[in-house]
């Protein structure tokens, strides 16, 4: 075993399992198990409103994980981290809140057919209620949405953009930065769908100067329950508070209510303290990894399966040809094999992937395959994990062919 | 897990080369058509899993209560277009009554509801793929046609 | 250290702490924070779309947890039960997704003036989007909704009737079965708030005949970020759903979609599968140790504390005089001394109580406090806390006259 | 935790014992109001800590730039109520930019940001609030007269 699975109990419990279904949601190294258990050992109770130190205690734990969050991904400010439950959350709180706050009749939403449902669905309620259009940018057959693709589907009317940073299918890393100097030229707010990006690459929403950023603890490394949403302090003010009831107000009276100041005004009941400190000790848990060596591997361990698979003549592979490119997302099929199949038999084989529309309908049959397999890779995967991914997907096409 | 024993040969064979992969109207997507080669009138009905996106279409030729011709046409994944075929094979001859009982026992077993061998005998070949039961993200895999030709001669007999 | 208290491994850590803010959360057993851990170590990945072992393991844990919340509470089908984040959440959707399906201009909903703010400002809300009106019940002094009061109130137009089945600061549970018995004939659905409810008395939300019953886990021994919403299916069916994304759909085209099957419908995006699992660690917690076990013990703990403190002549406590009616929760409050001090002077004698509004401003208005004390019992809490809580509020009193 | 110190005797003497719990003007709640004793204006501004639902209503009597008198009034928790007495007592006699410059170091110091123990010297018994720093739900509870003042003042200095 790899020193890197070594630090995943999962991994050492099931030693001959190839795990390649990152992209849906990564192992849990003890580093972040035992910060939650400890966190329920030693300094659990209701946060903010307690007055005894146990309260104060899971209050540090609450704000100090929320302090690090800001860091890890480069807010300017404490306040601009809202915690939710998971990258959906935050983007429905983004599409419901501020669409409230800034569309008319005849405004239009800019999302891209890549879009994961969770980043699409959102803005089709949206669109619905306001009576506003919701508009689609397509991506190049290497997955990214090109600077001429968004100026020709900019108008006046684009109110908002809403854009995956890394598809979770085809892998690509969106030329953010560019994208979003476009739309601010044009008045488009930005909220970018980072859920896949910041397993796999250092984000800093300044640099990218986006206005919200929404993510998943689960994805990386954290315990499940726990998501983000980054958005701009100037925007957060101003928009509406989503859910209502404790701990998000200032004055409640019985017709009428005046809310608290950020974060808490996004944050109603009581809040998942132990998975604000998973998500800490996560980040922890990376930086002591460090961001050069996970590149790295993703990077090397993705272009050797791409190439590997692509030497398979029976096999497609969708999106870039440059395998480096693909954060470690490989999707594909095995000809005349459904992907339900190719995964079952994976399973057989001690390989996990996934198999299926990968929540992106939409783009599945934009590439007009409607199902497909997708081998997601983390740093603490191998090349013999490779390897098994390899040999099974020969071995099922043989097993198939065989059946001829 | 050793899934190989869904992925049997019965499985396999069924699915690679399917006797009832075909067409016995001209139209398939409404709910009765014309056989063009004999004029009978086919009962048609399509079947949907969404999880996955199978899709079958299956038709009957039935006479005087009996199931006189069973066909199917679609995408899918090997086990629904094995389960299918088997499927097609177990009920062509039977009459209404037992083709329902069938498909309800068929959907009772790999739900791993009934697993009395004797019972289960009837099945005949469909019994290859009990152990699908051990596989319930594939459970709506193997059940769609069945479910389908369930709903199907239960509608006709309402009909009636 | 009794012999509750030892399951409990903060009670081990703080072995001279009086805990008595179990309202605002309770600790957590062993029992749950290991069959969280063992869940992230053995079982754990993305659940229901996955086609492998891990996969399957994750959704049996997921759905097995369901099934057990089910019986648990007693409701008549598994598909009934909807994970949320904690009961503010389950209420949000409520008061959202019932209200867009039933309420018109000048309908009315009638909630109580103890109502927690997160029963109350999910309502105001609906209240406004929909033009409707949002009707209080008072309750009598012992913190009663009585059968008149809910007949005088009830109309013609009282679409939806959303009520605390238990008072967080009163601890007086309310005979809902009558209520909801008289509100039915009035064709009025009943949404209840369990979250103070649940963790005292057995709950069978069939013998209730309730239509939504919302709860939290972090109250009932479960971690912080897991809750409940237990709704009829036959109106879970015809309410749209809430958050949109990725697992609660079928079908999804660029403009629209079609959502899955109940529970699916309202759980969008990856769900916290630890937190359930830990949820479902919490019953069978409670189960071992039962529910006769908790009531006698909390009952009895509760009139102790209540009795108590009531022979002080400088206390105040609101609500039924009968302290075995309290279900352990007792507020009170210090003549002169502001419940922020008292709770603090609390702390450095290592008594945990919470002081302030509990979230429940307008009943705080209607008992004419505005801030109380809370001391909140447990059954793992025992006589010598009690005494300890007496003891630390007669010195304060001593400590606050003494500087007279 | 030792929290008694912050219940020290200085605070508990200005909780108890407050010298400036009065008023100074006819009215409190507009921004200026009239001392009906001399006829001076009073400044008048209110402050809320709405998580405890402290309330106080300062009054000040500004000659010169030099605070004459100060004085509160409204309900609050014994932190609340002694840090403003103290404060009171800190800032009468003083100009406005050097109260200005002491409710800085105070907000400072009760956040833990100041804690060169010579700069706080110039607190007086204000220094006594000390450790409210490591209770950070009561630090709100102390700056409350503070962050009033400070405003308070800073608008007056606009306003010229
Ligand atoms: C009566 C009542 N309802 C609702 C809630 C909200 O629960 P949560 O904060 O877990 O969402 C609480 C908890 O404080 C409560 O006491
Ligand atoms: C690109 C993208 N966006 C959003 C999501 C939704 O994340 P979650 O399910 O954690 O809410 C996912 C995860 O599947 C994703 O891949």
């Amino acid at each position: 075993m790899n020193q890197y699975k070594n630090f995943f109990p999962i991994m050492r419990h099931y030693k001959d399992l190839a795990y390649l279904d990152n992209a849906a949601t990564s192992q849990k190294p003890d580093m972040v198990i035992d910060a939650v258990a400890d966190y329920y050992k030693q300094e659990n109770a209701n946060p903010l409103r307690g007055l005894y130190e146990l309260s104060q205690k899971a209050t540090d734990a609450y704000e100090n994980a929320r302090k690090k969050i800001a860091e890890f991904i480069g807010a300017a400010k404490q306040q601009e981290i809202i915690y939710t439950r998971n990258a959906s959350e935050s983007l429905n709180i983004v599409a419901y809140s501020l669409s409230d706050l800034l569309l008319s009749k005849d405004d239009e939403i800019l999302i891209s057919v890549m879009e994961h449902h969770s980043n699409m669905l959102p803005w089709q309620q949206a669109a619905k209620r306001h009576q506003a259009k919701l508009v689609y940018l397509y991506p190049d057959k290497n997955g990214l949405i090109t600077i001429d693709e968004l100026k020709n589907k900019l108008s006046a009317k684009t109110k908002i953009l809403s854009l995956t940073q890394l598809s979770n299918v085809l892998g690509a890393e969106q030329n953010l930065k560019e994208l979003i100097k476009i739309a601010h030229a044009n008045k488009t707010i930005v909220s970018v769908d980072g859920a896949q990006a910041i397993p796999h690459n250092k984000i800093d929403v300044q640099a990218l100067d986006c206005d919200f950023y929404s993510f998943s603890g689960h994805k990386m490394y954290a315990p499940m329950g726990i998501g983000v949403l980054y958005g701009k302090e100037k925007y957060l003010e101003e928009m509406p508070p989503f859910l209502t009831g404790g701990e998000m107000i200032d004055y409640v009276d019985e017709q009428s209510a005046t809310f608290a100041e950020l974060p808490y005004k996004f944050e109603a009941g009581t809040q998942n303290v132990g998975g604000a400190v998973g998500l800490s000790a996560a980040i922890d848990f990376m930086e002591s990894i460090g961001y050069d060596t996970i590149i790295k591997r993703e990077t090397e361990l993705g272009r050797f399966a791409g190439e590997e698979l692509s030497k398979l003549p029976y096999v497609t592979i969708y999106g870039d040809n440059d395998f480096s490119q693909h954060h470690g997302v490989i999707a594909f099929n095995i000809e005349g094999i459904h992907p339900h199949d190719v995964a079952s038999l994976m399973d057989s084989g001690n390989v996990a992937i996934r198999g299926g529309h990968h929540c992106a309908q939409p783009l599945m049959r934009y590439l007009k395959c409607n199902f497909c397999c997708r081998a997601s890779i983390a740093f603490y995967n191998d090349e013999e994990d490779i390897t098994k991914l390899i040999n099974r997907t020969k071995y099922i096409r043989s097993y198939f062919n065989g059946a001829q | 897990m050793a899934l190989n024993n869904i992925y049997n040969e019965i499985l396999m064979e069924h699915n690679t080369h399917p006797d009832h992969k075909h067409k016995l109207s001209v139209s398939s997507d409404c709910k009765t058509a014309i056989n063009p080669n004999c004029g009978d009138e086919v009962l048609v009905k399509k079947g949907i899993n969404p999880s996955c996106g199978d899709e079958i279409v299956l038709e009957l030729n039935i006479e005087d209560d009996i199931i006189k011709d069973a066909a199917f046409n679609g995408q899918g994944c090997a086990i629904s277009q094995a389960s299918t075929d088997i499927m097609a094979d177990l009920i062509i001859g039977k009459k209404i009554d037992e083709a329902v009982e069938l498909t309800d026992l068929f959907i009772k077993m790999v739900r791993g509801e009934e697993k009395d061998e004797e019972k289960l005998e009837q099945l005949d070949e469909a019994m290859a793929l009990k152990d699908i039961a051990h596989m319930p993200a594939r459970v709506k895999c193997a059940v769609l046609a069945w479910h389908t030709l369930n709903e199907m001669l239960k509608e006709k007999k309402t009909a009636e």
